[in-house]
């Protein structure tokens, strides 16, 4: 981490790059739409999205917003609340490129870029076309039992991985309790920027029962206070989800017009900060 | 005399029977009827049976993310598991990425999840899809999220056990590579399931009807375990009896 | 876990079996000395002992006990206090086989194994003798790089993980803290077996701040009371290692004599159990 | 004008200079001196560099286990490490596992700890052995823990930086595979450093002396850094100027 870690939520956004790897959390596991909506805003372009392993609205507007070229996930889902229209229109009018997986595959590979492997093997997509379609994965036999294939993938090393977080501390030390995916994230990327709910005037390593579920400063780049930033998302322990917004936007989202409305009124909203 | 039950008691009753014997089941997103049908079973094992819930707080006892369940599915702690698809074909093939050419879909869903490695490793993997028709059950599925079987070779410890629907329980046979239908749910008839079915499957001369829940499992179905699965399921709880 | 995971010490030490795949931790990360004592005393032989990733007192006492055949450790170390001379006479005399292994392959082997892989490649080794003397490891040609040589490791697979920890509870969650090798180790293990300080009548996952310290009872076999369980060795926020029992150690077991009375004068005092 | 200094307090003020300008420094377990000067060097850089500790509480704010140390050093995330070596040879090769053939060993040493990856890694390694004698420095080691160098295609971003012992200072050149004498400490010669290294080395017709440390920096390690040492090596911080 910089001295500078602590930012606004516009400079957080406006350090990602156009044409970056993006990492994003699943639904419910950190999902910083905050820093959704102002990367939307500034209009990113060219993002590669990976998605650890599945996302929902975040890469469904992201990709209605025109903000990615490659979508890397296991699947793209807002559950009971409909199908998520954007990303279906972009697929079938080629505006991305898809790369779909399946969610051990995304977690074995952020684990590779994580342990600086290039590769690590991993067990099934044998005979599935999930493994067909995926030209940037191999399948080898395993050097230590002659006929028995197995997949090999390449490491994910992310440029910038995004989550959303309970608390963070003024040494830059981020919460994240039991979701050991984002400290996979932030160790696998190049960067990780994240929005809190709060920083704690508390360092987290102060409190030995706090410790076990931080992510260390050393990994943290930008951290911005965003209230609420999950939401419409969830954040377990802190909100649940907002079923009557998501509803909404779903219904919205089914034509592009209906989209676009959407965006400038979401656009048109102030940030919740402090 | 038989108690008036609905469909979704009925199979949860099904699925809870099906888990018999299991040490340790996990039920994956969006899957209220095998969650409720787990805490049954759990129940019924008098807590022998242990049952992780993905989205449950209080049945998700994991500190290592989302990789865990995976980890734990190939290290042989997962002794069952539910998929489902969009598409489901009579080699036990299933389908959550989306009909026509790929990648463009005519119909796509959400995508793959965990099917692509769960379903190698899980020893009784149930497939569970409760609509029942040839837009369902298909010949052939478009896109192979996962396949039914594998070539001899391909470490392949799980694989699918059989295929629970709306209307019918089919049982998988891995060597003959498909299914047989075993019991045809109560209301419903051998003729609709042929009609029905999109892909050729096993049927013996006389398929008996699927056992209706006895009255006291109705009874724990509609008290504790609807209690327990309205912490991950508010909405499904609230609608169990219908 | 089963029901009857809480046991006697006694009764823990029975259940690892002689030719047992064992791993144990290393010192100052929970390393169960009280469940050592009782390998002892029960005569244990032919272990395979996996030090994740170096050992100290315990693999030393274990090898000058006749109990260890194969010792897969990236160091035997007493540290300031002298020399490991039972290990070191073991390996003179070739009363051990030695699998000399580096800190990140235990690591990684054993995150294979947590995995279900069946190998995992690694970084460094390549021109080492570490490499050299491993003819159960290998080295291939990088299939998404030709002439980029890599070594691959087999996964390690414990029969058995063992090691101390601060607190259990009664449903079998054990908390571990910040030692998450712990945690890799019990998810490699077949089997994990555990000494802890005391029970908690409150269920770890019933604090969110506890539960992302926890390994959860599903990994768990069984569970002995041991009060000081790492002594002489520390278990950090709770107690230092005995440096006074540590030096009379060293120097006793300078010969095979002088261990054997310390041995001796070890066994003959009970353990402390509640 | 100078004030008298121990040698612990010279090989703690050359350590810190040879960290300048890293962003992040690990220091592995028993090695209190590389610890101190790390500290201190943290505290010249007005907390810019980070320093992490091994078997320290304050100074490891690690949550992954002791695999985290390895992955870190993979990532790029950690600028300077030190290893030692029970043999070091002139090619840079160490050697933590023993003298003689192997495995029985004549003198049998800990083991090769984490040298087989970090020396690979890590792009300052500093190799720093107190002792400077030729049963330490010696043409060839016995066993090979960690070559100093590696075959034209392996992945190495990392290797030595040069060897500190008590008498000399050395720079390794990775091209010409070789140390270089860099300076000698006050109080000795380069025919002693001659006399008692086991290998060929450059040696430059004038040889500067070793600086002594600074009195501010004595003060800062007589104070501050000795406080801050103390958490993890109290032992060390009672003796650190004898």
């Amino acid at each position: 981490m910089n001295q500078q870690a602590i930012c606004e939520l516009a400079e957080l956004a406006a350090a990602v790059p156009d044409g970056a790897k993006l990492a994003v959390a699943q639904d419910n596991c950190g999902v910083s739409m905050a820093a959704t909506r102002e990367l939307v805003r500034r209009g990113v372009r060219g993002l590669h999205l990976v998605c650890v392993p599945v996302s929902g609205l975040q890469a469904e507007i992201l990709v209605g917003a025109g903000a990615v070229a490659t979508l890397e996930t296991s699947a793209i889902t807002l559950g009971e609340f409909g199908p998520a229209h954007r990303f279906i229109d972009a697929l079938r009018k080629k505006r991305i490129r898809i790369l779909d997986s399946t969610c051990p595959a995304v977690h074995a590979a952020l684990q590779a870029g994580q342990k600086g492997l290039p590769f690590i093997p991993l067990r099934g997509l044998i005979g599935s076309d999930v493994l067909a379609n995926r030209k940037d994965w191999k399948v080898i036999d395993n050097p230590f039992s002659p006929g028995d294939p197995i997949a090999l993938l390449p490491a994910i090393n992310p440029d910038i991985a995004l989550f959303h977080a309970p608390l963070a501390d003024r040494s830059g030390n981020v919460y994240i309790g039991r979701r050991r995916e984002l400290l996979t994230m932030a160790h696998a990327a190049k960067q990780t920027f994240v929005t809190v709910e709060a920083i704690s005037e508390q360092d987290l390593f102060d409190d030995p029962k706090m410790a076990p579920g931080a992510v260390p400063a050393i990994y943290i780049n930008r951290i911005a206070i965003a209230k609420q930033g999950a939401w419409p998302v969830g954040l377990p322990e802190h909100y649940g989800c907002d079923d009557a917004a998501l509803s909404r936007y779903v219904n919205s989202a089914k034509t592009e017009d209906g989209f676009r409305r959407f965006l400038d009124e979401w656009l048109g909203e102030a940030a919740v900060t402090v | 005399m038989s108690i008036p039950y609905s469909r979704t008691e009925l199979l949860v009753a099904v699925i809870a029977r099906l888990l018999e014997g299991c040490r340790h089941v996990t039920v994956g997103a969006s899957s209220p009827i095998p969650g409720a049908a787990a805490l049954l079973q759990k129940d019924l094992s008098g807590g022998a049976m242990r049952v992780t819930i993905l989205g449950s707080n209080r049945y998700n006892a994991y500190t290592n993310g989302g990789v865990e369940t995976f980890d734990m599915a190939a290290q042989g702690r997962i002794d069952a598991f539910f998929l489902g698809g969009g598409q489901i074909d009579g080699q036990g093939n299933i389908n959550l990425v989306g009909t026509g050419s790929y990648p463009e879909s005519e119909v796509r869903w959400p995508g793959s999840f965990g099917s692509a490695y769960v379903y190698y490793l899980v020893p009784k993997v149930i497939l569970f899809r409760e609509e029942h028709t040839r837009r369902v059950l298909v010949p052939k599925v478009d896109f192979i999220s996962s396949p039914g079987v594998s070539a001899p070779g391909v470490y392949r410890p799980g694989g699918p056990y059989g295929l629970l629907t709306g209307l019918a329980w089919f049982s998988f046979d891995k060597q003959k590579r498909h299914f047989r239908l075993e019991t045809v749910h109560p209301g419903h008839t051998v003729e609709e399931i042929r009609d029905q079915t999109g892909f050729e499957f096993d049927c013996p001369a006389q398929v008996p009807l699927t056992p209706a829940p006895e009255p006291e499992i109705l009874a724990l179905i509609r008290g504790r375990i609807r209690k327990q699965i309205a912490e991950t399921y508010p909405r499904f709880a609230s609608t169990f009896a219908n």
